[in-house]
């Protein structure tokens, strides 16, 4: 089988239309081989730069995997304790009304340790956009149960997996927030594969686009893969994605704000 | 670019340049790839993974790009093979 | 100077506002309540933002998040509302985000809470504890000024008579003196540059402009409170000279016991009285110094004996140390009890008199 | 020199009031003022008691009084420690007839049927302004326009109809007591 050279850039014409990473991001990180987490970070990091306001945006990292991205994101960050991301992210925005206030946090973060500060902070409005990781699993900590756990789900604290007796029901995070009058825009993605990473960033444009404009709270859950906290080959983390969480958590948008 | 040896020819309207190093052999590329023209190595890396080559047919339509976690792909699409008409992208 | 009748908590507001506090988020709990209240009132015509969070923890994480972006930001509550934002405190005073927590406690139980936190890390916390409300007057603002010089959480430490009392004050800035600038403090404009900032206990830096990581960086904030606790004790005292007993109080205690120790003086006896103003750090030289020549240490305050430990630790003799405090809590849970009283305590200070000291 | 007064009674009578409004009077004539109030969570029934301290120079006076020069006592009910607290020899006003005349011997008393006086001027509300004016006529703290002044400074908006009948219960207060006064500096502590 032929095997082209791809170490040089082609010597006939042609045009580079996608780029490593974005200018963005600093240098590696060091998260498990078919690890979403990183697709996330790249596309939320392009819209920042496609709308123009990179210099003026702060962002809020909670803890779990993702928290090692604060070496690598060229963003003001403040890295805040497990859940407090939303609480943060509001002192934030309230004195520094013109910038743009994301939080980044996982399902353990806000689904378990902060599920109060999201739902308070979308329940005010308060003009941020938080993102949610949502990979099912505290994949920081090797692969225990979450509230976002889906039922049947294998982990190191549910070996026999998730049953509802046992367990209870897994939360979802982002029908709760769209519930809520304050949340101006809220989505639901996966990084899956390419036309759902297309989709994600479609998402977390009109949230900022929601932020801008004043409009309201927006959040975006994103289902992301954990290949090691889901005991799958990394090959399969897409495909065990889409027979598991997106089953029980359905892709698309939920709250839409009007311009 | 189009294959000059070997098996059938199949012309290629994109290609890549892979950072074959920072590649941790996640193989996601290889399911996302439209065109099915990436193929993981037998070689191994520095840090020890195998990771994608690329075979002819390649449309540059950074699937891979998209879904890749390492950062792995630059796509590049060929001006000289892009058809009258095919502007997508 | 125009005098104006405030409560308290109003007077409180009222000077950390003229502090350039212009971010507070606080939950409902007696005696704090009022300080909330007054906040809500006054910081929006200033200019400001007064947030009634879910929770304490809310509240506490909302000003760190205001401080980090570089306002002047304060929090609040009492006792156990204190005790949940105590992971957050630590936090601050590990990332170095400066702002004050008021703390408008139902009594003095809050010492240890205070002094020695209930957080994570090797951190301390400035904790200012005014004797009345002219005082308390100039800690709301010395408290915003301490956070700002060494870029950590201050602790105001307040009481019932503190919060409540109605009394003449004229509030005005005041200056302390001057501060370095918040160039660390995060406004957006870092992305992009390479250089983008970041607020981080880890204080791991870029991958392209590495920080010092936690191992130097713990180490720093280490250093920085051993350098604090040089610099920034503050104490008064009064009668120490010819005095064979000494009274220790913090707080409005040390107001009561002031007063006591003056009509005492008035009838013949050698008394003086010590008042950590700073109760961390502890103004332990000065109290070394003050005990120096005394038959006996008389520790007065409202709980079982909690500065106490700090007393004889320094007092040049612990064994002349006597305890003649103790909780006392008013019926509804939210004052002082009965022990707040200069007849009490004038009883309590002459019956440890009666029963000698060291000789 | 300190001024004390404890005015000590059951909620509901406008105890905090009159001595909200005496400690404010003092503030705004550029006095120190320090005004402690105590009550518990009824708003009525429950025992009231507020101090307020007056003074030319920075209070020396604890927010909880370790005794106290005059007193207001609008019912004899919850009002005994605050009298245990008296100074003998000042002035004390007793809301007739709730309160008998003898209950404090050592101190200087003067009896006013404040309802009375209230109803004669038809301000039955504002039965605490009357014992303020009286008081105030005894001891001259303040300028009795002060009093004024300061009560219609704190009437909320929705009661600024009461500033009138509160006006007429203080100079009626003031009418019944009127003489030379106390001579203040005659009492010491």
């Amino acid at each position: 089988m032929t095997v082209i050279d791809t170490s040089q850039p082609p010597s006939e014409p042609a045009r580079k239309v996608a780029d490593f990473r974005p200018s963005l991001l600093l240098g590696e990180h060091s998260l498990c081989p078919g690890c979403g987490e990183p697709v996330a970070l790249r596309v939320l990091l392009e819209v920042l730069q496609e709308l123009d306001i990179v210099q003026r945006t702060i962002g809020v990292v909670g803890h779990g995997c993702y928290g090692s991205f604060v070496r690598i994101m060229d963003v003001d960050v403040l890295q805040c304790l497990h859940g407090r991301a939303p609480a943060c992210a509001t002192g934030i925005k309230r004195v520094r009304p013109d910038c743009a206030v994301f939080t980044m946090q996982g399902d353990g973060d806000m689904a378990n340790e902060g599920l109060q500060e999201v739902l308070h902070a979308a329940a005010r409005g308060e003009k941020i956009t938080c993102v949610l990781l949502n990979n099912g699993v505290f994949g920081d900590t090797g692969g225990q149960l979450t509230a976002a756990t889906v039922l049947g789900q294998r982990t190191k604290t549910s070996l026999e997996g998730r049953d509802a007796e046992t367990h209870g029901y897994p939360i979802p995070v982002a029908d709760l927030v769209a519930g809520l009058r304050g949340a101006a825009y809220v989505a639901r993605g996966a990084v899956s594969t390419a036309g759902a990473v297309a989709q994600t960033k479609r998402m977390l444009r009109r949230a900022f686009e929601t932020q801008l404009a004043g409009a309201g709270f927006s959040l975006v859950e994103i289902l992301t893969m954990c290949p090691t906290g889901w005991f799958v080959p990394a090959s399969e983390g897409p495909g065990y994605l889409g027979d598991s969480m997106e089953q029980a958590y359905p892709l698309g948008e939920l709250t839409t704000w009007r311009h | 670019m189009s294959e000059h040896e070997g098996g059938a020819r199949r012309s290629s309207r994109g290609t890549l340049v892979i950072a074959e190093d920072r590649c941790k052999g996640c193989e996601l590329c290889i399911d996302a790839c439209p065109p099915r023209v990436l193929v993981m190595s037998s070689e191994l890396n520095e840090m020890g993974y195998r990771y994608p080559e690329l075979t002819p047919g390649c449309t540059g339509c950074t699937a891979c790009q998209m879904v890749c976690p390492d950062f792995v792909f630059s796509v590049y699409r060929l001006t000289a093979a892009t058809a009258p008409g095919d502007r997508r992208g | 100077m125009t005098l104006e009748l405030l409560e308290g908590s109003e007077a409180i507001a009222t000077s950390a506002i003229a502090a350039g506090c212009r971010f507070f988020a606080g939950y409902p709990m007696s005696p704090f309540t009022g300080l909330l209240e007054n906040m809500s009132r006054q910081l929006p015509a200033a200019g400001g933002v007064c947030l009634n969070a879910e929770s304490e923890i809310e509240g506490v994480n909302m000003t760190l998040g205001a401080a980090a972006a570089g306002a002047r930001a304060a929090t609040g509550s009492c006792g156990q509302g204190i005790a949940l934002m105590q992971e957050a405190i630590a936090e601050a005073a590990l990332n170095e985000t400066p702002f004050v927590v008021f703390n408008m406690a139902r009594n003095q139980q809050d010492y240890f809470q205070a002094t020695r936190g209930g957080g994570w890390g090797d951190y301390r916390t400035i904790t200012l504890a005014p004797k009345d409300v002219p005082e308390a007057v100039e800690h709301a603002q010395l408290a915003f000024h301490l956070a700002d010089k060494h870029r950590a959480p201050v602790i105001f430490y307040g009481d019932p008579l503190l919060a409540q009392t109605r009394i003449g004050v004229s509030v005005r800035p005041l200056d302390f003196g001057p501060l370095p600038p918040k160039d660390w403090a995060l406004d957006g404009t870092g992305g992009g540059t390479g250089r983008s900032r970041q607020v981080w206990t880890w204080a791991m830096g870029k991958a392209t402009d590495p920080g010092p990581g936690p191992d130097r960086h713990w180490r720093a904030i280490a250093e920085k409170f051993a350098a604090i606790d040089a610099i920034e004790t503050r104490s008064e005292q009064a009668h120490v000279e010819d005095a064979e007993t000494l009274v220790v109080a913090f707080g409005s205690a040390a107001k009561f016991v002031e007063y006591v120790v003056e009509e005492l003086r008035a009838d013949g006896h050698r008394i003086g009285w010590f008042r950590p103003v700073t109760l961390w750090p502890f103004p332990g030289g000065a109290l070394a110094a003050a005990t120096a020549g005394v038959r006996r240490v008389l520790v007065f305050e409202l709980n079982a004996g909690q500065m106490l430990d700090d007393v004889r630790i320094h007092a040049a003799d612990r064994s002349a140390v006597r305890f003649i405090g103790g909780v006392s809590i008013a019926e509804s849970g939210l004052a002082y009890g009965d022990l707040m009283d200069a007849p009490v305590i004038r009883d309590r200070i002459l019956t440890a008199c009666s029963e000698g000291g060291r000789s | 020199m300190e001024r004390e007064l404890v005015v000590t009674g059951v909620g509901g009578q406008g105890i905090q009031l009159l001595a909200k409004t005496l400690a404010l009077a003092a503030t705004r004539e550029g006095r120190h003022a320090m005004l402690s109030a105590d009550y518990g969570g009824e708003m009525r029934g429950g025992p009231s008691k507020a101090s307020v301290v007056i003074g030319d120079r920075p209070l020396r006076a604890l927010p909880v009084l370790a005794s106290a020069w005059s007193a207001i006592v609008v019912h004899h009910r919850f009002s005994e420690p605050a009298l245990a607290r008296l100074r003998p020899g000042g002035p004390a006003i007793l809301n007739l007839p709730l309160v008998a005349p003898a209950s404090l011997p050592a101190m200087t008393t003067y009896g006013v049927d404040a309802g009375a006086v209230a109803k004669s001027v038809e301000a039955p509300q504002a039965i605490g302004f009357v014992l303020l004016g009286a008081y105030n006529a005894v001891t001259r703290l303040v300028d009795p326009a002060s009093l004024v002044a300061a009560m219609q400074e704190l009437l909320p908006p929705y009661r600024k109809q009461h500033a009138a009948a509160n006006a007429r219960a203080l100079a009626a207060g003031a009418a019944v007591l009127d003489g030379p006064g106390a001579d203040l500096t005659e009492v010491s502590r």
